[in-house]
């Protein structure tokens, strides 16, 4: 595995088992409060298995593994639908040992349909959908207009945000918040929540680059 | 005879249901319980279900009974690590776990097939207790 | 806040509910797991659920879940040994276990009245899961 | 206690348990085998508190401690039924040291109401009822026309015998059985059973003395 690569995921995954409490306490408000020892416990389990595969170049092999290892380790509903979107991020980047606009643009649209057919869920019902579909569509805003991945990036975490936010002022319909009803406003969805650090780990990473 | 596997967040329920329903079970009948993660915490583990899925079927299929929603997504996910075959005829009850678990597991014991099994752990829905 | 028993026939499915249902309680709130026999074995018993009911009321009564029909049969003569007092605010809900546990700790949670408790464990079982 | 009670209790504890095997197979065929085992380890528990009862000579007040031995110790919902049955008997015996027909045919009564209020059941829906009900009936003929308490009982017993018959010939409707619907016919309630043995148990004792 490309040293880049590998530094990469290790960013987003010491930045979610950094964030750990904080989704835990946002999912203690509105449902069972472990978003944040699930998603840190994913994590260190990719971390893990990242040791394992560092001859690996093939960007969709690693993000395969990637997801295989939440599905098996993060034990909430985030475990199926980080992992499903890792998985099928997995395949437009098959064989791929670097990443440009247009594959990051297919990666998000596939990881994006894979959460929603897992969850039967679509935007609008307080999941991590009503922050990841909002940064792709900023994301592919920046690719039309020839930006670079850096500033689509920033369009798609700044959007991200925005939609976490979103997530504020509507009633879940999907998940375990959706027993809460009318008291699940006014709060944000820990799964959008950790959506957004995602990006936001990812953005930083490369920025420092 | 159908399979039944229960997948519960919590791996006393899915043993503790397991023996409930082994009680109503016949002989050989395959009930897998499926329930917590790997470490024993509370949530549900994709591949556990999938070997579960797996050690249930006899050829005849399996039932699912989840507990939330959340289980559901563990289990359409270890659908996918399944053969076509036996993708083919397994199937998620939508039904309470615990008397959905029962229902099925004595519909199963008199032979019939997934579909029936699947209607009658539905039906313990509408099941009056009191 | 009233409180939840979760009454069953295995000790394991009614203590594993119970650890299910806290990750969705408010702090201090009472979910009491009577399940299964003084030896730990598979069946109900009265004299548990009684001190069950008691240790889970708070003055705001206590919304009763159970297993099968003998579960409601071990409740009911539970009833028997409680005070006039008690017996008036404690009730059985008719729905399934776990998934009406769940459903009424979240309703009891938000400060809900024992009949409101009820009815949403009693709404679990039109909850569809897939 | 007198000695007489404590060997009419025993007498029927004992019969229950020499027929473990029996009920339980009976309840193997239409619910979870465990009939002769909840009810063995029912009247072992009585066996183990009755010693403790020793200078008890109110029926009632013994009939209660039974009841509620059994309520404690049967954990199947024979426990809760026939806990409540001899809880219910225990109160037209209060305070009485020997038993008439009348007393009798009162105890029979209210643990069939006991029975029937807890179980919320009647004859017909093949449960201990379509034994008990047909034998209180049987009891109370022979008590109208003056019988004695060994004459009564013999036409309960004869009644109860071919209550447990009618059950082959129905469906159950009550209790676990009922899961089974038109599979249970054909097959004897292992709780009218346990309701006939118990009460030719009582039968023979008396017929021995
Ligand atoms: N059906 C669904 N579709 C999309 N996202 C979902 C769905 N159900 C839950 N989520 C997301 O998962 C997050 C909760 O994850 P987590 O706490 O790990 O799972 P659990 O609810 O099983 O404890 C929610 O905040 C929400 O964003
Ligand atoms: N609601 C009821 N009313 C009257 N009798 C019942 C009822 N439910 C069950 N029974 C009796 O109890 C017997 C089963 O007892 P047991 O096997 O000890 O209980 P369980 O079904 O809980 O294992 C049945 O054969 C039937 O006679
Ligand atoms: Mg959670
Ligand atoms: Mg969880
Ligand atoms: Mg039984
Ligand atoms: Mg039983």
């Amino acid at each position: 595995m490309s040293g880049e690569l590998y530094e990469v995921i290790s960013a987003v995954g010491e930045t979610i088992i950094g964030n750990r409490q904080m989704l835990t306490d946002l999912d203690a408000a509105i449902g069972d409060g472990d978003h944040g020892i699930n998603m840190a416990r994913g994590f260190e389990a990719v971390k893990a298995k990242l040791q394992t595969l560092e001859t690996e170049s093939d960007i969709g092999k690693v993000l395969k593994t990637v997801g295989m290892t939440l599905i098996s380790s993060v034990g909430g509903a985030a475990g199926p639908l980080y992992g499903t979107a890792f998985l099928r991020a997995a395949v437009p980047s098959q064989g791929k040992t670097e990443l440009d606009v247009e594959t990051i643009g297919l990666m998000l649209e596939a990881a994006i349909a894979g959460i929603k057919e897992r969850g039967k869920a679509t935007t609008g019902e307080k999941t991590m959908l009503d922050a990841l579909v909002p940064a792709y569509e900023a994301f592919q805003d920046g690719a039309k207009t020839g930006k670079s991945v850096i500033e689509c990036l920033e369009l798609a975490c700044e959007a991200a945000q925005q939609g976490v936010e979103f997530t504020k002022t509507i009633i879940a319909t999907k998940g375990r918040a959706s027993y809460l009803g009318e008291r699940s406003r006014g709060h944000q969805d820990p799964g959008a929540t950790s959506s957004y650090i995602m990006l936001k780990a990812l953005l930083e990473h490369l920025r420092r680059q | 005879m159908v399979g039944v596997v229960i997948v519960s967040h919590s791996q006393k329920v899915a043993e503790g249901i397991r023996e409930m329903a082994l009680q109503m079970s016949a002989p050989e009948q395959k009930i897998i319980a499926a329930g917590g993660m790997a470490d024993g915490g509370i949530g549900t583990d994709a591949f556990q279900v999938s070997e579960a899925i797996i050690s249930a079927n006899t050829g005849d299929g399996v039932a699912v009974m989840v507990d939330l929603g959340s289980a559901v997504l563990s289990t359409e996910t270890a659908f996918e690590f399944l053969d076509e075959e036996l993708r083919a005829k397994v199937q998620i009850a939508d039904a309470p776990i615990l008397e959905g678990a029962i229902s099925a597991v004595v519909e199963a014991s008199l032979g019939s097939a997934l579909a029936a099994v699947i209607a009658t752990a539905e039906g313990a829905r509408t099941l009056n207790k009191c």
